[in-house]
């Protein structure tokens, strides 16, 4: 195969990666392109094997292959939804170290003719490759809750992190400058540490967003190594995921309600906070079923607000028997969707798709709120932050200028949840505490599928 | 390809990159995000010329790390993508929204 | 620049134009148009260089008249768009909608 | 200035391009946005200059320059807007022209050991630069109504376009092979007539298409002459202006309710239309201005729907004096906006604003046409094609197809024109006969500022 055709061929998969973001865009197109930047990853893949053939190492070259598929399918294929943006994550991270990877064989394989621009891009990827591995290897941990989900802020901490990334810089110029493998590990390790660290002040609602931006910067990379490799597709591809990357981490962070810049910059800015540790002693009203389900049945308008709760529980055929239930019963039933409730966007109309909820029962977050004046209850199913008055009321928490389900506004609010422990975001929740609230404690699909039998029964 | 064609084309790229999701509805921000991780994945390309081009055991080494990485990046992003969008099938209206 | 850069800049302007004008609301479907009918007024520069390389007088001649007409269709282009948009200022909240 | 710095100067013209067309597609930033196109225009000119500096036949240019300059700003700054989409159309015909020009000119200059592909992108810029040249001129004469408006086909003619093309394609094959001036100049020769036919059978509504199309077809003149002229500059601007007009071209099809394929092959497929000829003697119910301020006195909702006239006449003022003065009787007005009402898109808009008509007063089409069956009076002022039944009664009229207002579902129609004088599509307009319309016949303006006053002494 000539050169000629590979460039096309390249070019093609590329155009395939642009249809597969533009159809990722549009929720009708969307399972379609990301076929299609399948197939694109495929046809750039068998021409590498084609035009290079044949090619050294193959054996190891394929089984290489045939181990990764036998880690990243099975993986993908098994994790439970509410944590696949942990998974996501993860995902981005190998990606990062890959590329990094790349560039250190690159860079010890440069022969001292090699045009600086060329070693610029090469430590460039080594950089922030290994700042992407490592920063999607902590969003990991958070995310899935190996590690606490609070900003992890330590006195001085921002003065580290800005000596660590000056370091990063100096020893990049002296890695550029004199050719070596030992600047060039010292190096990626101190990349991998600023990773972390650039990471770990991120908390509660930031982290998706951080994982957004750790994206674009491995697209970034891998246009990088293009540029080393000489290959159209490559820039072209990681063009495309770094600049889309870098739009999409702005729309996560205003559809959160939070601001990039402080997101981005946090690290340096973080000071330790005193969220206040998760269940003091002070009373509460909790209340029995029969409790709730008496408040249901005397209610005339109902709005449930599910959260990341119910989808641990798995509530969701549950919670449309209950609304169906209070439908018959000629009560205005409406579901108040947060957008980021739950672990991803989207991630309570999907829930609630699969037990076919009426899609006309779901009201978004600017329609519900205006109604909860005229709303009797307020049922809240394992859904905590995205209720929580802090976010208005007290600057400087995880969540604050989060936009919130003003719940509080209606007559009475329920919350289903199986402890005081806090949310995500690990901050208390002050309207617990409220009197016009009762909680219901336990896993929510118990505790619904009791409800239920209970407004039953009256 | 000569250093001002590529910043042609890296600057087009950009802005395809931009346009193209520009107007995305939040519902579908995670799943975007996943699909456009999974497209770099396409490292793998650059680490299969590097394992192609190794001499020594360490270049290898390394090169074969990163293929497996880029690989499971790659295929592992495209299936987790998709069955995130399968869960979507459920309320198409939604989805339309 | 080689061709394959080339192919890859064409392709790629090929979906910024797409992208950037696929929202346009039918209000402004005339001056975008009128906009862009500016734009490839470019080919003044184009017109420039062959009346730089102009040997014989049919050359020149030829070159002077194409700059004449590139040049009526940049800057009247943007001339009269910028008057048709002008007209606009009347409702901006119409121009919002 | 070194090669490079060109190019990257050249690059930034073309970021303002792109920039500029984004601008223009949104009414906030349409302004900016068009004079940040200028602005790359401007850059890119003075860089050849600066580049190639000194500047052969520089006085010629310069004086060129100036000459063109000369002639296109009064033209822009005094044409009325009436007349604008004519401009644009001839504006877009010199820029092919030029094109053409140039491509001749390299082609002159061509060596012998030009590669094939130069050769090719020469010949392409030559002929479709001839067909937009011819083609523009004779849209402009068409909207100018220098010559008539209704598609002009004669028996046989889809076959004198197609031999016209095939022998445009079979010389244009000759002129790549044997490099020559003569076989060029014919080649041009044909490309001009072929302009012409390609243009001559659209009529009516398509001719905006047209010009939309062939405004596409000079960005790729120009994006060719770029390849040519190893110009990125050129090749990005022309690729943009080719993209984004043929998306236009599409997107104003749709909004006229028009097939594009239709309009393209028009050409060929046109047959000799029986488009009943204007004015024959068929009884209509003529009114005096009272009997019009009677009706709308009385009536509780009154739809004006304006037109081209409204324009000609310039009575945007008065038009909106009549509907003050209804509205202050408590009568609900409303403005019923056809998409291509006038000669350009958003021609009524514009015309409106001037009168600083209340924006909220303004209906598009789909959302006016549902209220006409609860409305008394429509008023047409000045339209006639827009709300022509005939584009839905008869299939294979010029303007069949597209949608319009039907202000026949109205209790009353009146009419305010001059004459029985068809519209710009040049056919009946059924409506004029029908029972419920009155006509008052003269000037827009005069007419209207007679019902004011009539209606005032009421
Ligand atoms: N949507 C996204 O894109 C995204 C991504 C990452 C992070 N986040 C963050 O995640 C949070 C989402 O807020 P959220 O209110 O949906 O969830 P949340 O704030 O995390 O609260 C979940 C609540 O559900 C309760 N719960 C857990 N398992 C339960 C079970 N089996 N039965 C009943 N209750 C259960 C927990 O209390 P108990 O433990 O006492 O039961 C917890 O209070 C926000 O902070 C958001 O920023 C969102
Ligand atoms: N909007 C665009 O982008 C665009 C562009 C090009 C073409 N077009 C086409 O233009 C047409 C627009 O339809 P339209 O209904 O607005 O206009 P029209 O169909 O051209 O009808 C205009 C009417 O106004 C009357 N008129 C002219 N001068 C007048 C005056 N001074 N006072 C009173 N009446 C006057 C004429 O009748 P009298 O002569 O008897 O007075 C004529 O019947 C459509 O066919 C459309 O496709 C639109």
């Amino acid at each position: 195969m000539n050169r000629t055709m590979y460039d096309l061929i390249g070019l093609a998969a590329g155009v395939c990666f642009i249809l597969a973001l533009k159809g990722l865009s549009h929720p009708k197109t969307a399972r379609r392109g990301n076929l299609i930047g399948a197939l694109g990853a495929t046809i750039a893949t068998l021409v590498v094997f084609a035009y290079n053939a044949p090619l050294n190492n193959l054996g190891w070259i394929v089984g290489a292959i045939a181990v990764g598929s036998l880690i990243g399918v099975p993986a993908a294929r098994r994790v439970q939804m509410t944590q696949m943006p942990q998974l996501v994550a993860l995902f981005n991270g190998v990606g990062g170290g890959a590329a990094a990877l790349v560039a250190i064989v690159e860079y010890l394989a440069l022969g001292s003719d090699a045009s600086t621009a060329v070693v610029i891009f090469t430590v460039f990827t080594v950089v922030v490759g290994c700042v992407s591995f490592s920063g999607s290897i902590i969003t990991f941990l958070k995310l899935q809750e190996l590690m606490t989900t609070r900003p992890v802020v330590f006195p001085g901490g921002r003065f580290v992190i800005a000596a660590t990334l000056a370091s990063v810089l100096g020893v990049s110029g002296w890695v550029v400058v004199a050719l070596g493998t030992t600047p060039l590990l010292i190096l990626a390790a101190l990349s991998l540490l600023f990773g972390v660290l650039f990471v770990l002040p991120v908390g509660g609602a930031d982290v998706p967003i951080v994982i957004s931006l750790l994206n674009a910067f491995t697209g970034l990379t891998v246009a990088a190594s293009g540029y080393v490799l000489d290959s159209t597709l490559l820039i072209i591809a990681g063009t495309l995921v770094g600049a889309s990357g870098t739009i999409l981490t702005r729309l996560m962070a205003d559809a959160m309600g939070r601001s990039l810049f402080g997101t981005l910059f946090g690290a340096f800015t973080a000071k330790p906070q005193d969220a206040s540790a998760a269940g003091e002693e002070r009373p509460v009203r909790s209340g029995s079923p029969d409790d709730v389900a008496i408040l249901l049945n005397y209610a005339r308008r109902v709005v449930i607000v599910p959260g990341f709760g119910l989808a641990v529980a798995q509530a969701q055929h549950t919670v449309r028997e209950l609304a169906d239930l209070m439908i018959s019963k000629g009560i205005d039933v409406a579901y108040g969707i947060h957008p980021v409730a739950g672990r991803m966007p989207g991630h309570m109309n999907v829930l609630l798709a699969e037990a076919n909820v009426p899609y006309d029962q779901l009201a978004e977050m600017d329609e519900v709120n205006p109604t909860f004046g005229q709303t009797d209850v307020a049922i809240v199913i394992g859904a905590n932050d995205v209720v929580n008055p802090a976010a208005q009321t007290t600057p400087g928490c995880p969540i604050y200028g989060m936009p919130i389900l003003e719940v509080s506004n209606s007559a009475n609010v329920i919350f289903l949840k199986r402890s005081m422990r806090p949310g995500f975001a690990g901050i208390e929740n002050e309207l617990l505490y409220d009197p016009k609230t009762m909680l219901l404690f336990g896993d929510a699909k118990a505790s619904l599928t009791k409800v239920v039998s209970a407004l039953k029964a009256l | 390809m000569d250093a001002m064609a590529i910043v042609s084309i890296f600057v087009l790229a950009v802005f395809v990159g931009f346009e193209v999701v520009s107007k995305v509805s939040s519902t579908l921000h995670t799943p975007l995000m996943s699909g456009a991780n999974a497209i770099h994945g396409v490292i793998l390309v650059g680490a299969i010329i590097v394992a192609d081009h190794s001499e020594t055991t360490l270049e290898l080494g390394l090169s074969v790390a990163a293929i497996i990485l880029a690989t499971i990046n790659m295929i592992g992003g495209f299936v987790v993508t998709d069955r995130m969008l399968e869960m979507f099938k459920g309320n198409k209206k939604g989805a339309d929204k």
